[in-house]
């Protein structure tokens, strides 16, 4: 069972709070009909399923129910940190920052 | 007292005689023994039979590791447990075991016949024959096959014992109990820290047990232990969890592990659950999980009576028994000497010890001559004899250039073998930890760890008893720290006269026999030889898990404790290759068999899922209503009357609603309640439709879409305030809607002022339907003017119902005159029961979710979920009209101009009828556009809902038809088992087309 | 190549079994062949061996990163039916059913093919309506499955539990017939031993690492860790691994990763005789030819490669086996393992071209690519020689998630309301 | 009519009315449901939190996992933006009346919520055990006084500390009995500890 780090109660808690939510910083166009057929195939189905750093949402249904964001490994699972909603995608060097 | 049983020492409770029964014969043993240490007391080894070649096999271990002593225990009323290692189960009053997979009995057992064709019956055997002819596979060989399957005996009652779980926490798990552990655990206390420590055995000790002659601090080895259990048990912040196996290591350190409450009891109590899993999360974890002792791979390894040499000093030191009264040893490390020394010391005669390493260090040598043992170095076993027991063994002297000399016959009741000592380092493999080959003693140990973990004593590497304390202290220190405690320096352990502890990796003994025609055992469960391991290499498996695979080494019910090391030497040595390149197969949990009890825990029978019930259950249960689940609610189906069967209870039930008023509890739908000045817009985003111009007391239908443009759900919302709005979903669809709305408020639109409540079990729910309602609740109603002008259909507002507070809608899934009551929940159920009171004079039915599909669907109102399936657009179903025009933009919206979203034949929402009305179609038939059809036929849509209407005294049906709409009036097919039926399609409204049924 | 049988059998043990051939050849990689697989898993072996068989294409190499077999292959529960909703579907699964039929047979391999018969089970009337719909789809397609009521369920499976008062009762339940279970590595190792014995080059530990693609965009061959190989066909068959490939030749696949775990009990005396499949309480069992029940469970919520799962996620899917066969509460569970399956948008596999001209793509199989082994690389390797799809695999385009036409068996299964 | 009427308000029904459990000596656990009181869901910015203090006529605080109580107002914070307001039955009216005040100046939005869970209250030496047979949290690492939302087997529970070995639950009133049931089956175990 993974631990997260919930970066609004600042707790680590059980995967079981939580539910996941796909991959993140995948944004919603302002004006999705000015998108190519193209386009919204990649908005609605393409991810980067990465073997290694992944940026993805989780949310704390069972707790502070807010959604946020996390870096993990998808090869070892491991949590490289989590960051709230609305930030933009951290750096390598703010990743490797928050693993200390 | 038993012959076998020594005059004094041991753990055991001499005085304590306990009876048992093995092959229903009587014995008597002791308290404090295994089931196995009770049958070698008696004298019995012989205690089962091989997989495959049904070969007889007696004890191997005195532990987890066993992989032949295996015995059915039968406790009576479904306790049965099948695959029993006898070397675990602690012996009770009465306990009854049998030997399995041997007919007509263990001694007389036909299967033995297998040996006969072994030499045909190789690995991978099967995957080269019973292929032809080709009917004989489904017919002959593939019954006979299953039929030879498996081991124990299946159950055959239910289980009804309960089983436990917990959540637990510590700053330092400690795995396993012997030395290493027990330091760790006294460093870690001393510290503060909150300390668990978990041991599979019946008593923390580990391999202390078994070595009462060692001196620790000048203290006797079992004082000291006495004294540190004491210490430990003293300590509020330790928890000792005795026969507790840590079976699994999960992310960042949360170790599952299964502490058997009640299995070496007599009778138990019931409220006592057999055993408990517990999760446990630990900031720092401590592997004290010791060794496990190789067997040697020589011809006829696997005779009754050859047995690991630990395992004989276990039985010996510990429970008092001598597995035999003139042992052979044959080892290839030092430590099987310690066996043969302590055999000795207690008036055994042993044979010999047959070492096959030549240079022997002079102090064994030395207690050798002290004790009169015969010590033959440079030696090895070339066959044994003995049927059901070993009765002696070939000894040779292995030549300097590895040939074997001369044999000699050296006759023995037991044969005890030391191929060395592997680490186990099961657990530290699951955290994804790398392990690295030590040359020097042979094994793989710890090298990188993944997780905040370390090591000590033996799985590390570091058999000798002062390093596994010492480590263990250095160990528990450390993790203490880690931890975040301050610990002092940990204790520093002497001890005394500590005997050296080195060997030589040998894993199949020279022979002077042809090798291909031996049997030397590797894997002794599933009847595994050296031979075996080399057939698979030759015919190309040189991956190690392709070994594994094709033979099956490794597979059995020890997962290859005793066998990995010897199966993945002779690999290497058959590949040229060392054994670092060769590599191991991976370990998975349960690091030993855990039973399916304790995984379900108490999620069984009404426990297994959550039953949502709502606050009118408990009247409909009493009116003997039928229930249907939907998702996690219990709905009521229909409500018989006089044994009415469904057909008859809802053809009544949707008769009242038509014609006087039916009643319904619909409180399991979704309400969520959205409040804040940016509600409407949020709700435009949210749903096709447009919200904005919705008036304040005012309802609307509203259908919302994944972003993938398939409608996601339905539900009316209504209008309470300019900000504020409540909104339906369905029932099933609850949840999601939820989620799916909070998602975009927070992830996407963050800016947007409003908030969402989910609000569905605050209200119950009454449905009243029927043209009898409005003068059924009009004179309980305050505040609210029933009107049909003041509060038209598709009206909501909020008043009081029996002095209770309301939010009454005026809607209707029925087509009749409807209102919804929506009243505080723990008022439903007395609301509830007096509109039944009140309406008694207008005939009030109540009706279930059965009658309400007919009805909607004589009104051509559909079901989400069931006539859509996720594939459905608006327009799909003839819906575009819930599209609102101006607006710029919802969820799913760019999804409806994808190009296949605007072809014309797509499937769309139709009626069909059928020619003879009284012809009811299967939902889920498939509808055809030919006569005749035959497989594989097109099939261009499928019938979605289906019902007898008693309204109409017409059956109706729904169902998506490739261009439905075009095809009005058409005939089309529906083909069945018993024949073709023909049906036309029509507007999917059956019943009241204009409305004027609702506005009234 | 020793042909299996018998009386070879027989033959061999006189001879101590010391001249059976290496099953497959380890041959050094040549500079070029005319087609590469990327993935030596059942599919991928396969595809190898019909090109050779059906196509005459032998100078094939399959590249493996690993050991043969070693993906999914290896990790799945060796469940066989082909009962799906949709005609596309249910073509391409029973298209696979049949040869699953003739296999032993054809690639001289007994692959243990077992048609003991598969149960679904239905639990609500949702459940049921569903079914129904499968049973006349999968008649009209000419696919057996048969509607069971309880007793009859209970009859075919007898330690089922079909208690009305279950938290789940048992509604009915579909049975295929023809479906059941093989011995899931010896279908790669059947494969390897055909197609090498036909000329297939098989290359274990040979990771790729690049595709190389011509100036007109056309693939030119594999960097791997065993040097560059050239190839003018390149076929993607690496389940899990795919979309990385793919990204490699600068093609995105809407293919997502996650953790599917399953486990096996201790081995026991026959007390199963058939597959029961429950989606409701997501729960997949059988007995293996050894006695050990082979229980699998659903997938993990999140994207992942680890080849492990939670613990929770196992007292789930214990607790629903339990429930559904409260029998089975004693047993032990032996051993628990993880693989990680490849999923498309709509739950059916991409088969077929991809914009890149001579890379062919056979992926997003999710949980159900060891039942389709022999039909996916008998139409993977139809595809590539002929460089256009077979019928039966041309609906499962790449194109399909950008026009929106897609083979939802999933939407068609699970919306429950 | 209205007088006649209301007296329905006094016939409620609630899922664990009157439910009752102790086990073990001492006793090592009690658990009951708890009485009914008001309750709100309460959603705003941290900035509006004074005046919903004083709407609320007792301190709401700021912090998730935080909880105030006095008397019989409890006022815990759940989420960034949410608490969830406990008060007496009788206190209903006045405190929807004064946040309805406020809402020009503080928006917000209070949601009525009484009648959508049920409270357990769990106390004893056995009480963290007990409910640690389901929840994954570290209860030793909740302090008195403070309150989460979290899951106890398959519930979504708020669970609040009022003291060392005493816990108080809320759980939505239709899964209220499995919590029920699957509390007082993991307490059955103490019965054997006695003995």
């Amino acid at each position: 069972m993974l631990l997260i780090r919930c970066p609004y109660c600042e707790q680590d808690r059980a995967e079981v709070e939580f539910s996941y939510a796909g991959e993140a910083h995948i944004e919603r166009p302002v004006d999705p009909s000015a998108f190519s057929d193209a386009e919204w195939e990649a908005f609605l189905f393409l991810r980067s399923n990465p073997r290694g750093t992944h940026f993805e949402r989780w949310v704390h249904i069972h707790g502070c129910a807010r959604h946020f964001n996390a870096v993990r490994d998808t090869v070892s699972d491991k949590f490289l940190m989590t960051y709230k909603a609305g930030k933009p995608r951290p750096t390598k060097r703010e990743i490797e920052g928050a693993k200390k | 007292m038993s012959s076998f049983r020594t005059a004094k020492g041991g753990r055991i409770k001499r005085k304590d005689a306990i009876s048992f029964s093995f092959e229903g014969k009587a014995y008597t043993g002791v308290k404090g023994d295994t089931l196995a240490s009770a049958l070698l007391a008696n004298g019995v080894h012989f205690v089962g039979r091989s997989y495959k070649y049904h070969r007889p096999r007696g004890i191997m271990s005195a532990g987890q590791e066993e992989s032949s002593a295996l015995v059915g225990i039968d406790r009576g009323q479904g306790r049965y447990d099948t695959n029993t290692r006898a070397t675990t189960q602690e012996l009770f009053e009465g306990l009854k075991a049998q030997s399995q997979h041997c007919w007509p009995s263990l001694r007389w057992d036909i299967g033995e016949m297998n040996s006969l064709a072994s030499p045909i019956l190789s690995a991978g055997f099967y995957y080269k024959t019973f292929m032809w002819p080709k009917s004989f596979w489904k017919r002959v060989y593939e019954p006979i096959i299953r039929k030879s399957a498996g081991l124990g005996r299946a159950p055959r009652a239910v289980d009804p014992d309960v089983y436990a779980s917990r959540y637990a926490h510590c700053d330092v798990l400690i795995v396993g109990g012997g030395p290493a552990g027990l330091a760790a655990a006294l460093a870690a206390s001393r510290s503060g820290a909150k300390v668990i420590l978990a041991d599979e055995q019946s008593e923390i000790g580990g391999a202390l047990l078994s070595d009462p002659g060692s001196r620790i601090d000048d203290e006797e080895s079992w004082s000291w232990l006495a004294s540190a259990v004491v210490a430990l048990a003293a300590d509020e912040n330790v928890t000792i969890l005795n026969r507790t196996t840590a079976f699994g290591y999960y992310h960042q350190n949360f170790v599952g592990l299964v502490e058997r409450l009640s299995d070496h009891l007599e009778s138990p109590s019931s409220n006592l659950p057999r055993e408990r899993l517990w999760r446990v999360r630990a900031k720092r974890i401590v592997l004290a999980t010791g060794a496990i002792e190789r067997p040697l791979v020589f011809a006829g390894n696997d005779r009754p009576g050859v047995m690991l040499a630990g395992a004989a000093r276990t039985y010996l030191n510990r429970y008092g028994v001598r597995v035999g009264d003139k042992p052979v040893v044959v080892t290839s490390h030092d430590s099987a000497y310690l066996t043969a020394f302590d055999m000795a010391e207690n008036g055994v005669g042993v044979e010999a010890i047959i070492d096959l390493c030549t240079d022997v260090s002079p102090e064994l040598l030395k207690g050798a001559a002290r004790l009169g043992i015969e010590v033959l170095p440079g030696h090895t076993i070339t066959r044994t004899k003995g049927r059901l027991r070993i009765s002696s063994i070939y000894a040779a002297p292995i030549e300097p250039d590895g040939s074997v000399g001369p044999e000699r016959t050296i006759d023995c009741d037991a044969l005890l073998m030391c191929g060395g000592w592997t680490p186990s380092v099961h657990l530290f493999s699951q955290s994804r930890g790398t392990l690295s080959w030590r040359e020097d003693i042979g094994a793989y140990v710890p090298d990188v760890y993944a997780q905040n973990a370390s090591s000590a004593g033996a799985c590390d590497g570091h058999y000798l008893l002062s390093e596994a304390l010492n480590g263990g202290a250095a160990a528990g220190q450390a993790a203490a720290i880690e931890a975040g405690y301050k610990a002092g320096k940990p204790n520093t352990y002497e001890v005394a006269e500590e005997a050296t502890c080195s060997g030589t990796l040998i894993v199949e003994l020279p022979t002077g026999a042809n090798p291909a025609r031996i049997k030397a055992f590797v894997d002794f469960q599933h009847d595994v030889t050296a031979k075996d391991i080399r057939l698979a290499v030759r015919e190309g498996f040189h991956s190690i898990e392709h070994i594994k695979r094709y033979t099956t080494a490794g597979m059995a019910t020890d997962q290859g404790k005793t066998s990995n090391l010897s199966e993945l030497a002779i690999a290497s040595k058959t590949l040229s290759r060392p054994i670092a390149e060769v590599g191991l197969t991976t370990f998975r949990p349960p690091y030993t068999p855990t039973s399916f009890g304790a995984f379900a825990g108490r999620s069984r029978g009404n426990l297994f899922d959550v039953t949502r019930k709502s606050p009118i259950d408990s009247w409909a249960e009493k009116r003997g209503a039928v229930f249907e689940p939907v998702s996690l609610w219990r709905r009521a189906r229909y409500f018989p009357r006089d044994n009415e069967d469904m057909h008859a209870a809802v053809a009544r039930e949707c008769k009242a609603t038509r014609s006087s008023i039916g009643i319904s509890d619909a409180s399991t739908l979704g309400k969520i309640e959205v409040v804040g000045p940016d509600s409407a817009e949020f709700l435009n985003r949210i749903y096709t439709n447009a919200w904005t111009k919705l008036g304040v007391g005012r309802c609307r239908y509203g259908l919302m879409l994944g972003e993938d443009g398939f409608i996601f759900d339905d539900g009316v919302v209504g209008r309470l305030a300019l900000d504020r709005f409540h909104v339906t979903t369905t029932t099933g669809g609850a949840p999601r809607v939820m989620a799916h709305m909070e998602d975009y408020l927070q992830t996407e639109w963050p800016d947007l002022d409003l908030w969402l409540t989910s609000i569905t079990e605050q209200w119950a729910v009454i449905a009243l339907n029927g043209p009898n309602v409005r003068k059924l609740i009009e004179p309980f109603v305050e505040g609210i003017d029933l009107d049909k002008q003041a509060f038209p259909h598709m009206a909501i507002k909020e008043g009081k119902i029996y002095g209770v507070p309301t939010r009454l809608f005026r809607v209707s899934f029925t087509g009749e005159l409807g209102f919804e009551i929506n009243v505080p929940s723990r008022y439903g159920l007395t609301v509830w029961k007096r509109l039944i009171e009140e309406g008694a004079r207008y005939d009030i039915v109540p009706y279930g979710t059965e009658a309400l599909h007919v009805l909607r669907a004589e009104k051509g109102y559909i079901i989400v979920g069931q006539d859509t399936d996720g594939t459905q657009t608006p327009d799909d179903v003839g819906m575009a009209w819930a599209i609102g025009r101006n607006k710029h933009d919802f969820i799913g919206k760019r999804s409806l101009t994808r190009p296949d979203m605007l072809v014309s034949n797509r499937k769309q929402l139709v009626g069909l009828l059928t020619r003879d009305p009284k012809n009811l179609l299967e939902e889920g038939a498939q509808i055809v556009a030919t006569a005749h059809p035959s497989p594989p036929a097109k099939m261009i849509g499928h019938v979605t809902s289906s019902y007898w209407s008693e309204t109409l005294q017409h059956s109706i049906a729904m169902g998506v038809v490739e261009g439905g709409r075009a095809r009005m009036g058409a005939e089309l097919y529906v083909p069945m088992p018993d024949g073709v039926h023909q049906v036309q399609v029509v507007e999917p409204v059956f019943y009241d087309q204009e409305g004027g049924r609702l506005n009234v | 190549m020793t042909r299996f049988s018998f009386p070879a059998l027989v033959r061999k043990a006189i001879g101590a079994d010391k001249d059976w051939p290496e099953q497959w050849a380890k041959p050094d990689p040549k500079s070029d062949y005319d087609v590469i697989i990327v993935g030596a898993g059942g599919h991928g072996l396969g595809a190898a061996y019909y090109l050779a068989k059906e196509h005459g294409i032998t100078n094939v190499a399959v590249v493996e990163k690993g050991w043969l077999g070693g993906g999914n292959t290896a990790r799945n529960t060796a469940i066989i039916r082909s009962n799906y909703l949709y005609e596309e579907s249910a073509a391409l699964y029973d298209h696979a059913l049949g040869l699953w039929e003739g296999l032993s047979q054809d690639i001289n391999y007994n692959v243990m093919f077992s048609q003991r018969g598969v149960l679904m089970l239905a639990h609500t009337v949702h459940d049921v309506q569903i079914f129904k719909r499968h049973i006349h789809a999968n008649r009209l397609n000419g696919v057996d499955n048969e509607w069971l009521s309880p007793e009859q369920a209970k009859a075919f499976c007898p330690p089922l539990n079909i208690s009305s008062s279950a938290r789940y009762p048992v509604l009915g339940a579909t049975l295929q017939r023809r479906g059941g279970v093989a011995r899931h590595d010896a279908v790669a190792w059947a494969y390897a031993r055909a197609a090498a014995a036909r000329g297939v080059d098989i290359l274990e530990n040979c990771a790729v690492t690049g595709i190389s693609r011509a100036r007109d965009g056309q693939v030119r061959g594999v960097e791997t860790t065993r040097g560059f190989i050239g190839a003018k066909k390149i076929a993607v068959s690496a389940a899990a691994h795919s979309s990385v490939i793919m990204d490699m030749a600068g093609v995105r696949v809407p293919i997502e990763c996650f953790p599917l775990q399953a486990l096996v009990s201790e081995p026991i005396e026959p007390a199963f005789p058939c597959v029961v499949l429950s989606n409701t309480v997501h729960a997949y069992i059988s007995q293996s030819d050894k006695g050990e029940l082979v229980i699998g469970a659903g997938t993990e919520q999140y994207v992942s490669y680890s080849q492990g799962g939670p613990l929770h996620s196992i007292e789930h899917t214990v607790s629903a086996i339990c429930e559904m066969f409260p029998i089975f509460t004693r047993l032990r569970m032996l051993r628990n393992w993880g693989g990680t399956v490849d999923v498309t948008p709509d739950r059916s596999p991409i088969l077929g071209k991809t914009p890149v001209p001579g890379l062919y793509l056979n992926g997003g199989w999710g949980t159900g690519g060891f039942k389709a082994t022999p039909g996916a690389g008998h139409l993977l390797a139809w595809t590539i020689a002929r460089d256009e799809p077979h019928p039966i695999n041309a609906p499962f385009t790449l194109e399909r998630f950008r026009t929106g036409r897609l083979i939802d068996e999933a939407a068609a299964a699970a919306v429950a309301h | 009519m209205s007088d006649e009427l209301s007296i329905i308000v006094s016939e409620q029904s609630n899922p664990l009315d009157g439910a009752a459990f102790a086990a073990g000596p001492g006793p090592m656990l009690v658990m009951a449901s708890a009485g009914d009181c008001a309750r709100f869901s309460l959603r705003t910015a941290k900035k509006n939190l004074a005046k919903a203090t004083e709407a609320f006529g007792q301190v709401i605080p700021p912090q998730i996992g935080e909880m105030s109580s006095r008397a019989v107002k409890t006022a815990l914070c759940l989420g960034p933006d949410e608490w969830l307001l406990l008060a007496p039955e009788s206190e209903r009216e006045s405190i929807t009346a004064r946040f309805a005040k406020q809402s020009e100046q503080a928006t917000h939005s209070l949601v009525d919520v009484s009648h959508r869970s049920v409270g357990i209250d769990i106390s004893g030496p056995g009480a963290a055990l007990v409910l640690n047979a389901g929840c994954p949290l570290d209860l030793t690492a909740l302090p008195v006084g403070g309150c989460t939302r979290t899951i106890l087997d398959k519930a979504e529970i708020i669970l609040m500390k009022p003291g060392k070995e005493h816990y108080r639950l809320e759980v939505v009133r239709s899964f209220a009995d499995f919590v029920w049931n699957f509390l007082s089956s993991a307490g059955r175990e103490f019965e054997t500890e006695s003995g």
